[in-house]
């Protein structure tokens, strides 16, 4: 896989999440993802992979990511001046033909593909509403990058007390929904959904471009299917969950 | 990255011509990754393929350790009606290797019985093995007689196509003689190490075959010990992540070497760049590497 | 750095209570560097002893790889009667455990002699495994049938004092299995595994043995599997070198654990830390971790 | 072992070498060594060991380091904003009840320990004369932090053509002779030294602290002996060589 070696221009903690930018003008679809690593091979072998993440946002100059320090991956990305990524990868979300209003919904993290897709809509003239869950106050901060979005969180330190879905109307009012988040919440949109409905999925992965059938999610009628090629972003109806 | 080949970087194997020394560790790289294999690899080899799909284990099915990672993917494959179908989408115009893996004996007749006749086929690799398929509890490669048993019986199924036994590191010496006797034209050394990522924090455990850099210091062995003791090649296979880390392998006694892991985190165009860079500085053109140690370094 | 060492620490190995579960692994920890090792291990390790002096390999003894190290020292070491006056400065004030080689069966059941009444010696480790020092070109532990006579020869030399059979990997569940049978207290898993270092432009390659946290995945796989199998415990070695290596090692089934190349580049006090940072937050003391996974990640 | 993390105060480049220092007061004898390693573990597992580096000088508040990019490993050190060393280890020069003139023999790199060696035999008043070999001209610059000292250098450009033996006058005229460079070079100075003659010796090493038994020399009589507790700096004839 080829990796492109990119100063970081701007770089914010935001909440418990780091937002950083480079230059690279794209183009970008969204709920594309790049594979990042904190520098070049073997600049370390612990870990040895790189990790991806999805784009968060492009202005035709500058393109950010959003992540989450979870492990020594992200501690190390959350360091580094310069990073290693790949061009983007995977299929994103399908916006052809959607006229009425969408949903987007984001569980934590998983808010990173929406503002980007939220961007790509706005462009398009396509209404849509912004929902956002996280655990606490704390990492709800980012959703001050989101305006006009309704925020729910587990403690009820911010907007309403609940998980993502409490904070949405019935989501059959939507001509289509968007989520991205742990796969427990993308289950609940799932059933709560029965129109339209696409979900970008995590699953681990090795390769990013295909290559190791690592990242696979079981699609109803054809087993495993990798998520790196094929998704990150599924029809929820596909999805065998 | 362009890197341009030459008659510096070009060896022989099993009487194929590659026009470098490099080839795709089976299982590492997809039809949609191509692009950049091309003009970087002496020859295309797909995942492994089996008589039927598989499905392949449930995710998570990769875990990282130090300098290596861990899968288990378990064979998923579509079998081998559909990769016969898809095989076009492997031509690079370079030659193409297949693996291949069964259940039993009469699986791996049955697949190399598939091939035997195909003008696409350059050779076949036999992927003995895999850690991650059991039979019996058992690999293949567990020993020297089910080692020759496979062997044998696809060298008369293809008695016109090169046989390459892929094999695991435990007991490889014994049966690489066995596989050579058997009527191989060549042995792929080492298929991934069995081992065991835990996560303290979940309490879970990933089984699976370890690759990547931590296992090259082993596949070296494997290399210099089988490559002094048999007459056929032998193709190195196991952490080759750099340009000096293919001179390694062929000085060790490797006539090609083929790169999974690496290529998830580096163009495998670098590689070969960095390579043909060794050359030049060693003066010395890639085919007369191979076994080209002065001795051990103590003595 | 000192680490306070507490009852959630504490670990039983073969019925001798160990106030911490590290333990340095065998050639790791010389007497000269035993200050960094006070308050930090459970019971102190000294290197291999042989029957006679060795003045072991020429150098370079030495060569890095990716996360780990190969070592070709063979053995050097002072011989069993030197080694004995010498005793007193392990005393750190835990259980003292003494490795032991031979050439011979003979050699290991005289070295055991020499060990069985002495007061001082809490356990004896039998190297069975080094793969540095040949006898007719295979190590001790090439199969089950030597491993099963030397541990029963000693098993009658020393019949009170505690044995641990330490193993290599290859073949290492059969030889565990004959190393319980024939009277083996328990097992340390694993040695170095056989790996090479070449140097592509000395052309010059170093055979010997690998360390670090390259082989970690490996020695997981190795004690998950034997300890699943055999009713002794097992000490976990290879690779260790954080708090939460020790207890994947122990939720794997180890019952104590080895730090050998991790200590030349960190304080072993680090690591204990870092394992009693785990433990508060796992909220389990260190013996209750032993063989505690809940299952494969996977399913 | 034990490493201390130190950021790295002044760093400069000197023909082929990098010099640089950190504060920490010592004490330090000439001749001793640290173990010295671009991050804490687990910052870079290749390569995994530290590498032995002398001390350079010491003025009671800096203390410094000169060496040569070689592999990997120096070339990380040359990049660190920060390093992991050791305290100083093993066995340096024996300058007890020299009176006499000295001479200090350097080759290439092996000038490293000399410089802390000359500032000890100038706080005894033990006169000593400085004798320095290299590759070429541009190695040699380093040898304007010796001053008075004579240059060799193997094609001439810069002080005698020739090895450092070449710059310097019958060794029997010391009282003293302390040599560090490559073993061949160290091998030249035993046979032209017929008196006190100290030696340090460069092997590969493991640990630095007695512990792996890695980095060992051929002492008459006593085998095989770790140069990293019992040297680096040795006797010359009790050296097996
Ligand atoms: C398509 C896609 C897009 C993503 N986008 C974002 C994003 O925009 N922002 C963000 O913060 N996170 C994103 N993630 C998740 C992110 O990749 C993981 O948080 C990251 O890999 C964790 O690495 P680590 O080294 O910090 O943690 P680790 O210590 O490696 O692991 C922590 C946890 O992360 C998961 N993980 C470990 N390795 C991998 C791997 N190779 N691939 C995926 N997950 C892994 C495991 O569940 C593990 O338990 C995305 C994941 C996918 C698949
Ligand atoms: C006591 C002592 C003091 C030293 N003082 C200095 C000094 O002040 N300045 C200086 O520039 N160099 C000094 N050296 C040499 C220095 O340690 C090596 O140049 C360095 O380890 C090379 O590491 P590398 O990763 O850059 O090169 P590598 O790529 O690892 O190796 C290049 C060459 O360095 C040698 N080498 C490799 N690993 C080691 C190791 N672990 N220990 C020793 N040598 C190794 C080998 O001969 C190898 O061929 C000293 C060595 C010793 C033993
Ligand atoms: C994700 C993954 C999938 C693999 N699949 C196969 C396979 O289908 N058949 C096979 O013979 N080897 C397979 N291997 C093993 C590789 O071909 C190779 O032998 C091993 O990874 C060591 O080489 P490396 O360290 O360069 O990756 C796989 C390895 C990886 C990492
Ligand atoms: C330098 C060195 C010397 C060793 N000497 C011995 C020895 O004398 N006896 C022995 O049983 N194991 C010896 N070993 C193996 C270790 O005890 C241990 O089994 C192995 O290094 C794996 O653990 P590690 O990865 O924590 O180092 C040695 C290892 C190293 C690195
Ligand atoms: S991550 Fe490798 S196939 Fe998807
Ligand atoms: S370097 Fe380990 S004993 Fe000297």
């Amino acid at each position: 896989m080829k990796f492109y070696s990119v100063p970081i221009e701007h770089r914010e903690h935001i909440g418990g999440y780091t937002l950083f930018s480079y230059r690279w003008e794209g183009p970008v679809e969204p709920g594309q993802f790049a594979m990042a690593r904190f520098g070049r091979f073997p600049y370390t072998l612990d870990p040895l992979l790189a990790r991806p993440l999805s784009f968060y946002d492009q202005d035709g100059e500058a393109t950010s990511l959003l992540f989450e320090v979870r492990g020594r991956g992200t501690a190390l990305l959350d360091q580094a001046d310069k990073i290693e990524v790949t061009a983007p990868l995977g299929r994103g979300f399908d916006v052809n033909g959607i006229d009425g209003p969408c949903a987007l919904l984001g569980g934590g993290i998983g808010v990173a593909p929406l503002k980007i897709l939220g961007r790509r809509l706005e462009a398009l003239g396509v209404p849509y509403d912004t929902f956002l869950g996280f655990a606490d106050a704390g990492t709800a901060e980012i959703s001050r990058d989101f305006p006009g979005a309704r925020v729910a969180t587990m403690d009820g330190s911010a907007g309403v007390r609940g998980t993502v879905l409490d904070a949405a109307p019935p989501l059959e009012e939507y001509a289509a929904v968007y989520a991205c988040g742990p796969n427990p919440m993308l289950a609940a949109v799932k059933r709560a959904a029965d129109g339209f409905c696409q979900l970008s999925v995590e699953e681990r992965m090795g390769c990013g471009n295909g290559s190791c059938n690592a990242c696979v999610v079981p699609v109803e009628g054809r087993g495993y299917v990798r998520s790196c090629v094929e998704g990150p972003v599924f029809e929820a109806a596909t999805l065998a969950w | 990255m362009v890197v341009r080949t030459s008659a510096e970087l070009a060896v022989e194997l099993c009487g194929i011509p590659l026009r470098t020394p490099l080839i795709p560790a089976s299982g590492t790289l997809a039809k949609e990754a191509l692009g950049e294999a091309r003009d970087v690899y002496g020859a295309m080899l797909p995942k492994t393929v089996t008589p039927r799909p598989r499905q392949g284990n449930p995710p998570p099915r990769v875990a990282e350790t130090p300098a290596g990672m861990i899968n288990s993917i378990g064979l998923q494959n579509p079998g081998i009606d559909r990769f016969l179908e898809d095989l076009d989408a492997y031509d690079l115009g370079v030659p193409l290797l297949v693996s291949v893996a069964g259940d039993t004996v009469a699986e791996f007749v049955a697949l190399c019985g598939r091939l035997a006749d195909d003008k696409r086929v350059s050779a076949i690799e036999l992927n003995l093995s895999c850690p991650n398929v059991e039979h019996g509890g058992l690999t293949f490669c567990a020993g020297p007689a089910s080692v020759a048993e496979v062997v044998a019986a696809c060298r008369k199924t293809a008695p016109d196509k090169p046989l390459l036994a892929k094999l695991t590191n435990e007991g490889v010496l014994g049966n690489a003689v066995a596989a050579e006797e058997a009527g191989a034209d060549g042995l792929t050394l080492i298929n991934t190490v069995p081992a065991l990522s835990v996560d303290p924090w979940a309490r879970k455990a990933l089984p699976g075959g370890l690759s990547g850099p931590a296992i090259k210091p082993v596949a070296l062995r494997a290399v210099y010990e089988v490559s002094a003791t048999v007459e056929i090649p032998v193709v190195g296979c196991g952490g080759v992540s750099t340009g000096t880390d293919v001179a390694e392998f062929m000085l060790a006694g490797a006539t090609a070497v083929q790169v999974g892991t690496a290529s998830f985190v580096r163009e495998p165009a670098e590689i070969l760049e960095e390579f043909a860079g060794y050359l030049e500085k060693a003066g010395s053109p890639a085919r007369q590497l191979t076994g080209g140690l002065r001795g051990y370094q103590g003595s």
